[in-house]
């Protein structure tokens, strides 16, 4: 074990990843140099760990800027015997090549009757709040989990994001991953063998018993300090689960919970409508109502477009004040019953 | 280079295959024994062949919604074919794909796209496959002259050259897209967009003579095998039914003296004559292929008919390789 | 007032905002031949009625097949005082031009500070349930929902479309209108005199006490169905309502009733995950959640493809009789109280 | 055609503008004044003024990230420029875009786009909108090297191309697409693309030389003007600096010697002669000329202090042109 970071652990990830497996080959805008800092011994190339003196640049290759090519070739080339990791720099450019997704990735195994596998891995970073406004703050993973046929991963931690990597290499269908970039720079306990976390199984991050807060992506660490402060200030125990797979979803982790707590609050990085936040609020509401006993709430993005502006910018995104704002609000005194009018009023 | 003669009567073989396979699958989407619509190669055969012929076995080939022309001339068996475009079990796709998407793996067809221009990478992607893990083989990707203003094209020549892929862009330019004109929406000539790659481009001004598509379809699979690199085919031809079955268009998008002119240099016809004229054949030996590949086509029908619909069940089947479990199936 | 059928109703709207003024035009793939039967007098041309005839040229344009470009270019000539209409044909296409509507159409205004405004509209067929296959049997939606600064547009019948269109026409911002190719053939009475529907107002087809279902696009006549099925059947008395607009969404229509009805359906064609149900049922346990009497079910396609035969693509999507299994489940007899377990078992 | 005197010390006036404008404001993000990031025009001054000043007021320009010199070479004031990278209430699009994304549409800057080669059919269809509305109005284009790998641009000439449309594509190749040699991953030369569309494919050898780019531009601007269609013109050009301030690279992706020579032709320093030389001003006027714009630059940056941050509420507006309710505004 040692601590390391959640950008390092994804080049670690990609590291075993290629040693693994000469089917392994990474491909992207400026992988060669390693701008982005995952295909090299760290962020600065160190001279030994560089990725381009270690595997050869057969294995490893600039692109043109041509997204919609570069990931239609990387799922030809997954049709036909490779297992690419296309590495798409910032998230908001997966759409030059959604086409691709939809209708290649997603699509190719289901109507050529099985005859193909698509072993493909696409790496996007979420590079949110930091002030590069709306070209360059989306984070899109919702409208890739309404595409049947796509795997979609969102890793919070670091010995998360390596374990995920992994097993998104080893998968024989397309996998997204979304990579949160506020949290690059945050350090886990990380085991330098070479281990996987299996898709569809959430993390439970905090144990508590009166209300679920499912977090996701960035909003992980967050919703733990909010589940602190509302411990602290208002003794309230709060669960904190984070699906780290939104695609394929962990539903029974989250449905035991809310059966356990009758409660919850649902809080992501993405825009709020038709969101992660929506389906499992709607998925909670249609298979564990009976336990609800307060409205569902969540706590997101709103609809709007990401503005430059620092200070305007830092009202956007969810925070631990306003996770636990929420949490304070379903877990009011107020008993819920059903004719209660109070209840209404919550969200 | 002439081709051998097995060669040549083996392009004649595969040119009714298309021919009759569409007349027939044309008659039953008429008769409503096929769902959904069909798009017919008929009076491209010698593009669709001439240009397949250049393969080899292990060569990969992907293309667009005028589907049953690539694999057929890639070697597909008929049966299944057939069976997919009904939406039978026995459809080489089991009845997931239909007519827009058929697929055949065995021969290399690695899929053909309902979506133009959206395969193209795909080919690529066979093409890097083989870069990689050296294994020697070509990929040929087919679109048409439509498909060609798609910007896909350009990001994955420029790619495949770059790379120097062994990959062959073969266009099929049958001057329309659907209603479209070539002329009122494409600038410049397709075949001289390759200079601009430092590739090849070449035009095949006569497209219905199999022999000189099969002649620039070699040299560009040559090149890509040498490691040289892609190249950009053209070739002209011309489709002489509707864009799809069953559309009824009232505007004459196409002037009846054009059309008449493609029509009276049938690829068949012409090639017929000329595996007579060269004494490949006589009259006997085509009217006897001609039995044979009808034969076939019967065949390829009455697999079809035994063939069982699929399981509902399968419907939920194929999504993914990995073990899955579906959220709220019903 | 005439019958009309649903794509004459279209045909007619673009008529009408074409006549009425000259910034209109219409651009797309053979646009000029009337392929789609919304440019011409009817589908068949008729000599007089021919858009191309009428309006010239200039006004109505054949495109390349390059939707990227043909995206951007309607953006660019809005952002410079055209008001154009494109016709992007299936549904299944707008992922070639993806970048465009969300990096461009939806964030040049905000990113730019109210600089420009792009009155666009972007019409799209949803050919589903016709043995077209996954490459052309999308229901994509609920993906640009997730886009703020997007509106979204789902005609669900002749009156609603010609109405819909006209208003979307007028409006500044960026409009997607999605039609659904098994509504084309219906007829309604619709006036051929010039009319707008409002953006944000649903239509209440049908006024009920027990059960509140909120129908989609192509899922409303098959609700309508389902209530008179129910109705007879079990004297269920269901409520149906037709958003008619996803963004802006008219959420009080949908909590008024809900409140009063206790019970919600939602039925959509589109995939299940993240689509517009899920968004529906969340604001719905958010804000009405003390009205709630049974867990709120989703009648909608599942998280599959769409394959190609008619036997397996008929088991898709929602039908009368599973939105009528669907209403009759929430409104069975057994009281749902919080503590009754029977009702987790309900989905 | 040599143009005006009057033309000429405006270019030179321009060029400083940037260069100035982009050494003040690289000073102010390595102070931590300017958020997030920026991409100067450095060493690129001939190769934007030369082609915004083939442009007149009414006509339009789109850019992408190495967005500062598209407006300040069209004509805009610098105050709000420099606002808006500060991120203030007085910037040009009121602190919502930021530095890659300036619009100012007082000038015809239709804005810039962060996603490179995005922006290239918003130039298309004001273009559109020129011709159809019978304005005389041309657009232009700016894009780099690496965006000419995009296949929307080629979608974008295509069509342009067959509708006659008055735009010009300008590529502004200055040898890299962030740390990727285009060498390496662009095949062919970017202008001779041109050809497969049919329509003038030119390329500026030298870009430091504003006179030639500012020559080719007008060619290509009149013929767009005269309704003969759009051309392509590929500029060659060197950026001086990192691709972005901030961004620290330890791969030496570009070679010292080439550096050195582009260096050493400093579009500044050549035209500043160049003036001399044909007497159109002397060592006193250009001396004058600095000291006037740098005086403008530290204007421009008084108006961004006295500018306030926006208001909190201001992230909630302009979304939309129509009123809007918001659904769970928070
Ligand atoms: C991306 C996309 N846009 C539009 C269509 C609709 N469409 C199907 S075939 C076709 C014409 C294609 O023309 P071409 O590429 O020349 O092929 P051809 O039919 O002539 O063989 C069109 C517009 C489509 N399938 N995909
Ligand atoms: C679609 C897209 N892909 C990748 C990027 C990341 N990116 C920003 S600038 C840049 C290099 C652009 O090179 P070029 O077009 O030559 O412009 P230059 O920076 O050299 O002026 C890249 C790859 C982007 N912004 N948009
Ligand atoms: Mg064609
Ligand atoms: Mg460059």
């Amino acid at each position: 074990m040692s601590m390391m970071t959640y950008i390092a652990a994804i080049g670690a990830a990609q590291r075993e990843a290629m040693a693994a497996d000469k089917r392994v080959i990474i491909f992207g805008e400026d992988v060669e140099a390693n701008v982005y800092g995952t295909t090299g011994g760290s962020k600065t190339r160190a001279e030994q760990g560089d990725f381009v003196q270690e595997f050869g640049r057969s294995r490893i290759r600039n692109t043109p800027i041509a997204e919609e090519a570069m990931v239609g070739t990387a799922i030809g080339a997954a049709m036909t015997g490779l297992r690419p990791i296309v590495d798409l720099s910032y998230s908001n450019f997966l759409y030059m090549a959604m086409d691709q997704f939809v209708n290649q990735a997603a699509k190719n195994r289901y109507m050529f009757g099985g005859q193909s596998s698509i072993p493909v891995v696409f790496r996007s970073a979420m590079f949110y709040g930091l002030n590069t406004a709306a070209h360059h703050s989306d984070r899109p993973y919702p409208m890739f989990m309404n595409v049947p046929g796509l795997k979609v991963v969102v890793p919070a931690s670091a010995s998360d994001a390596k374990g995920l990597l992994r097993t998104a290499v080893d998968s024989n269908d397309p996998v997204l991953i979304f990579e949160a970039v506020p949290l690059w720079g945050l350090k886990e306990e990380v085991d330098e063998n070479e281990y996987r976390i299996p898709f569809g199984v959430a993390r439970v991050r905090r144990e508590g018993e009166d209300v679920t807060v499912v977090a996701i992506s960035g909003c992980v660490p967050l919703a733990l300090a909010a589940a602190e402060q509302v411990a602290s200030t208002r003794g309230i125990s709060a669960e904190v689960i984070d699906p780290r797979t939104l695609v394929p979803l962990d539903t029974k982790t989250i449905l035991d919970s809310v059966r356990r707590t009758g409660r919850l609050i649902i809080t992501e990085p993405a825009h709020r409508t038709c969101g992660a936040a929506a389906e499992i609020a709607a998925i909670v509401v249609e298979q564990a109502f009976e336990a609800l006993r307060a409205p569902v709430l969540r706590v997101t993005a709103p609809d709007m477009q990401i503005p430059f502006s620092p200070v305007l910018e830092a009202e956007l995104y969810p925070t631990a004040d306003k996770i636990a704002a929420a949490i304070t609000r379903v877990c009011s005194n107020k008993p819920f019953s059903a004719d209660d009018p109070a209840k209404g009023a919550v969200p | 280079m002439t081709p051998s003669s097995d060669i040549m009567l083996e392009m004649q073989r595969r040119m009714l295959r298309i021919r009759l396979f569409d007349e027939r699958a044309a008659k039953m989407l008429m008769r409503g024994l096929i769902p959904g619509t069909i798009h017919t190669s008929i009076g491209q055969e010698a593009q669709v062949v001439g240009a397949c012929m250049a393969l080899r076995e292990k060569d990969k080939l992907a293309g667009n919604h005028r589907s049953h022309g690539h694999p057929i001339g890639k070697g597909s068996a008929l049966g299944p074919l057939m069976a997919e475009l009904v939406g039978k079990a026995g459809g080489v796709c089991k009845g997931k794909g239909g007519s827009m998407h058929l697929a055949d793996y065995a021969v290399g067809s690695l899929g053909e796209s309902g979506v133009t221009g959206s395969s193209i990478p795909i080919a690529v992607g066979a093409a890097l496959s083989a870069q990689v893990l050296g294994e020697d083989r070509v990929s040929m990707s087919f679109f048409g002259d439509g498909a060609a203003n798609q910007g896909v094209l350009y990001e994955s020549i420029n790619l495949a050259a770059a790379w120097k892929l062994p990959v062959v862009f073969l266009c099929e330019n049958n001057h329309y897209a659907l209603s479209t004109p070539s002329r009122t929406v494409t600038s410049g000539k397709i075949s001289d967009r390759a200079k601009g790659y430092g590739i090849p481009g070449v035009l095949v001004e006569d497209g219905q003579d199999v022999l000189k598509v099969y002649e620039a379809a070699c040299t560009a699979v040559e090149r890509a095998r040498a490691g040289e690199g892609p190249s950009l085919v053209e070739v002209m031809t011309y489709r002489y039914r509707e864009h799809a079955e069953g559309l009824r268009l009232t505007v004459d998008y196409r002037d009846a003296a054009e059309k008449q002119h493609w029509v009276s240099r049938d690829p068949l016809k012409l090639f017929r004559q000329e595996l007579i004229d060269r004494g490949v054949a006589d009259e006997a030996a085509m009217v006897a292929m001609e039995a044979e590949i009808a034969k076939e086509i019967d065949e390829a029908v009455k697999f079809s008919n035994a063939s069982p619909y699929p399981e509902v069940k399968s419907a939920f089947e194929h999504l993914y390789t990995d073990p899955y479990e579906m959220e709220g199936a019903q």
